[in-house]
């Protein structure tokens, strides 16, 4: 059976990857799944300087999911380049790297830095993330700022650039097109949702930073729908998540229109998830006699 | 250390021993014979379908040979709530993540594992994950004194294992006063560190604690107070368990470190109390 | 221990409604609850002369939600005052009705028709409906025809006039603020998210409408984040709604801003979900030393 | 019809009958003291707390005296693959609401309800709403002669409750043949319903069909020929099973009517098939 698939010029040996942020860069997985299996790693968003993120507590399980206000600390694109790029080298994974900044001048900065790389095999260009003040969700809300954003990143790389939205606009299908227009290969969606937990017996929010992204599978429905609109509106590929956590989930995507789907919290509640998500898709061809995962992209009949 | 599994465990008993207090006895070969002392497991239970996230326990005690690892656990919520239901009859569905996490001692490398005079503070389950590092000071032949805090006597649950199965020495202070002294017990650990190691008054090497945040801290000021080193063991609500996510961190002075494999061991100095 | 509120005009004898659509018109729950024992009944959608609704299937269950596409069917306002409205009367309910349209004038004129009845005590302007093609959802999600709408049904009625708004957008307080300046008394929400579900056994959506409107506790961090900003963007109280279904949610919604609030999807799992809600607050509010419930409202520290 | 409750349910008994096939038997008295045939629960476990809405089961039979009401259920999804891992020992927390919904007959009144010769039609766990009214009618004196389908022999788990306990002629036929004529059991519908009743051969009164819908839509198109009245049970999902969501809709002739209340019996010329 043929599982491989090309999101915007990333060839994945199969349709899964991680959700950016939730499997660093692969290592803390490795006792539990050959991270080289994956059809691809995405790694932790990352700056160009590092940044401390937000304050302790910074997650709180809601109804089916769970909220994050990590707030993308990371250590900065020199010690990716560093420490895991060239692990995830040696064990020959392919690595789409997740891309953050402050200001779009640090995008561009940072990808110029991983360009240096030839074991990058592809950007996502994070516009999305609730948790921070600068940069982050505001940018990916407005068609202008994602316009210009996409552009001066897209002049920054010859390298797949998928480019993830926030779910927290009122028209994904206007924002995905605004990207592609300014050159995305690739639409990556949904990023968390915004939302807020209270401790009511202390009469305080659950999270420091007091509101944070909801993920898992409660928003699973919103994921999906977003992901169908999306894959109507442009001609690039989609890569879906939000709340996958099995073969049925991941087809079910792949239906809606994703070319690849990725594994987010459902890491964390089982850190198999990934080969049992990839290993769900190929029974439901064998089940289905689909002989090329590609068939199910889109194939939803409505 | 171990690879990490995610083993699957078998319910073997799971009995009230104390007020919210129980202790759960899981066959999981693996973690029994892996697990250090301070590590911990990042437990799922199948059923609890609309909580997603595990939770994090420290293992009590072991029996490594038959492949057993036995966990205090206190009700506060509603997982632990859920646990209390289990029964091995019906055979839930229990994996455990493990062995996770820096063991006591790990930091400062043999030195410390090789202390000779130890003083574990204790309060609430906090007594739990010093159990093992008890065990193996003793077997090493260091001297071990223990101080405890309960709210009351029948939460000190811990005791008698400390006292009959290692022989250790245990003064206790509870909140209502029902057993040893009344209050907490930062009272009975400022004078065990003043006076020193119970048996012979010289002073202590390295002062292990866990318990409630503000417990560690005091302990933390005091053994800095009379110079010795101490290690305290970190709580975070934790998302992966396995140093992916970095929802667990602590504050320490090298910046944000994380609770699940950075720690949840922490020398005391290092730590930014908050 | 005081338990009512007044939320913009409607004196509520507790802060617990029913959220349109869950409760019909009370009669179908008064077997289980006392219906004029909530603070206020609030009825399904209505439009002028009735709607059909949507095709089934019009619900699939998601991961601790629920996905409807029923699509405001209703047999008119009429209707409504022939044979709910006198009904809700003779038990001595609080009655807030829920108004749709097709057209700005429809709403309109479904107001003049229950200006009739002195049993109708309040409104709840529904431009948030995501089960609609026309009026509904795409109304409420832009300034400028929330306020037109909003400020053509305030010329319509002295009655307390809620506003009902939708989560699908960008930024919900910027909605708010254009139905508080157009004369709202009160802002209420969320009504559902817009989402998706797929049977992938069978390669189609589970609606038969393909998208529906998302409810139930999955929602709640969402709902709750929304009531918060929402609270601190207008004077005018809030009713809080969105997966609640303990007097602990109803507790958090009310800490976050929310006057009132109302029980939803949790009807249908618990037929007593209302009245368990409303002792649940006294409970609260007797823990915790607080001798009137409007204490709790915007109480968060943070 | 009685008033609607939200009864705590004591689980008796859960076992395995056939192929994917389970009985359940609940302590339920004021359900079974007022449910009418074909009506049914709504029943709610507390622990499928992921899945939020309540399941519709039709109460197959009742021990009224007993307070007790057994469904008959097959394993079709989560819920009810859920339901079969429950055990009376471990005392789950299950709710019904009931009794919901127009019964058999309830339509025209006195006239069907007193129908003297009456076809039961049904095919898969379709017997199991049929049940009650069978019994009904037999005390009644009325004559009733009943055709079941199912998959397989060992699927007939209701035929012998309808032979031995009702003293009904049953006819039967299995898609595999294992049992009775092979295929589907509308021929042996379409060939009752020419022959007529089969003691007397006397014209039926009223054909009530349960099963799935395009066995519903054939018998109810062949009674239409032969111009006898046809009553139908029609599934729909759904949330609140008391009338109040509309989101159990069936397409009639009068509009769009709600399958929990103003169903989920119909009769069968009024429905508009999809
Ligand atoms: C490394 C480690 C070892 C632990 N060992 C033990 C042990 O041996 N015995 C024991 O009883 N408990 C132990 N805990 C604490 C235990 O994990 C929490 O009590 C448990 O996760 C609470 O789950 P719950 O669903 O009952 O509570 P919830 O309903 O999730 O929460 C109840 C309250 O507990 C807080 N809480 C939840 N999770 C954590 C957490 N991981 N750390 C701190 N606070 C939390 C919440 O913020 C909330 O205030 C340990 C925690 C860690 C991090
Ligand atoms: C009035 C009524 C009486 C019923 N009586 C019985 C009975 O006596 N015995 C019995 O075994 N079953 C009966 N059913 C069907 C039963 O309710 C469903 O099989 C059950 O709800 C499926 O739950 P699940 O979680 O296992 O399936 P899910 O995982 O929820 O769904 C599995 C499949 O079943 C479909 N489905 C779910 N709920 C319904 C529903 N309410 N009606 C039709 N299709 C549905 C779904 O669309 C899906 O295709 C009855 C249904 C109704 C409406
Ligand atoms: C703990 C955590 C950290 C995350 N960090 C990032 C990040 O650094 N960059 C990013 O683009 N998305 C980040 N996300 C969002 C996820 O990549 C993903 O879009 C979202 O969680 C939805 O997928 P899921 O429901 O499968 O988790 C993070 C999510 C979580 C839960
Ligand atoms: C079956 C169903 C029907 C609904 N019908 C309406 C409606 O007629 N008018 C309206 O304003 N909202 C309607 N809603 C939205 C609810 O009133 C509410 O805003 C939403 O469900 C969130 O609350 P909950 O999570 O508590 O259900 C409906 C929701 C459901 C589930
Ligand atoms: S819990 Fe994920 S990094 Fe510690
Ligand atoms: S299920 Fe709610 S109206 Fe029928």
């Amino acid at each position: 059976m043929a599982l491989a698939v090309d999101l915007g010029g990333l060839r994945m040996k199969n349709p899964v990857t991680v959700a950016s942020g939730t499997f660093a860069a692969g290592r803390e997985f490795h006792d539990f799944v050959d991270v080289a299996s994956l059809g691809a790693v995405t790694t932790k968003g990352v700056s160009l300087n590092g940044w401390e993120g937000n304050a302790s507590p910074r997650i709180a399980e809601t109804p089916c999911g769970m909220l994050n206000s990590i707030g993308l600390q990371n250590p900065g694109v020199r010690h990716l380049l560093e420490h895991d790029i060239p692990w995830l080298e040696s064990i020959g994974a392919t690595t789409m790297v997740n891309v953050s900044g402050h200001s779009f001048q640090e995008y561009v900065e940072v990808i110029e830095a991983l360009e240096q790389s030839q074991a990058v095999h592809a950007y996502e260009v994070n516009i999305s993330c609730p948790n921070v003040d600068a940069g982050g969700m505001a940018m990916g809300c407005r068609t202008d700022s994602v316009e210009r954003v996409v552009s001066m990143c897209r002049e920054a790389t010859a390298r797949p650039l998928i480019v993830k939205l926030t779910p927290n606009v009122t028209d994904i299908a206007e924002i995905a097109r605004a990207a592609e227009s300014a050159g995305a290969d690739g639409i990556s969606l949904i990023n968390t949702l915004l939302g807020m937990a209270i401790d009511p017996e202390r009469r305080r929010p659950q999270l420091a930073r007091v509101v944070g992204g909801l993920s898992g599978p409660a928003v699973k429905p919103i994921a999906l729908r977003m992901v169908w609109e999306v894959a109507r509106a442009v001609q690039v590929p989609v890569l879906g998540m939000g709340g996958i956590a099995s073969g049925a989930d991941a087809v079910e995507f792949m239906l809606a229109g994703a070319t690849a789907v990725a594994v987010g919290t459902a890491n964390f509640v089982d850190p198999q998830a990934t080969v049992k998500v990839i290993d769900g898709i190929a029974d439901y061809c064998e089940r289905h006699g689909v002989s090329d995962v590609n068939e199910l992209i889109g194939a939803l009949e409505c | 250390m171990a690879a990490l599994a995610n083993e699957p465990a078998k319910l073997l008993s799971n009995e009230p021993v104390g007020p919210r207090l129980f202790l759960m006895e899981l066959e999981s070969p693996y973690i029994a014979r892996t697990i250090l002392p301070g590590q911990f497991v990042h437990m799922r239970v199948n059923q609890m379908a609309d909580h997603i996230l595990r939770r994090p326990f420290s293992v009590y005690r072991t029996d490594p040979g038959e492949g057993r690892v036995v966990i205090l656990y206190q009700v506060v919520g509603y997982g632990t709530d859920y646990l209390t239901g289990l029964s091995p009859e019906a055979d839930p569905a229990i994996e455990l993540v493990g062995p996770v996490g820096r063991p006591w001692g790990a930091r400062t490398g043999g030195e410390r594992a090789d202390a000779g005079r130890v003083l574990l503070v204790a309060g609430g389950v906090g007594a739990a994950p010093l159990y093992l590092l008890a065990q193996q000071l003793v077997e090493r032949g260091a001297k071990v004194d223990m101080v405890m805090g309960a709210q009351t006597r029948s939460a000190l649950v811990t005791l008698s294992d400390y006292r009959e199965r290692l022989g250790i020495g245990v003064e206790c202070a509870t909140d209502d006063g029902t057993y040893g002294e009344r209050g907490f017990c930062t009272g009975l650990a400022s004078r065990r560190l003043d006076g020193g190691c119970a048996s012979d008054g010289a002073p202590y090497d390295l002062v292990c604690c866990c318990g409630p945040e503000p417990l560690m801290r005091i302990v933390s000021d005091m053994a800095a107070e009379v110079g010795v080193a101490c290690q305290v063991s970190m709580e975070r609500r934790m998302a992966c368990g396995v140093g992916a996510c970095l929802s667990c961190v602590v504050d320490t002075a090298a910046g944000k470190r994380r609770a699940c494999v950075d720690g949840p061991v922490f020398d005391a100095d290092e730590v930014v109390w908050r």
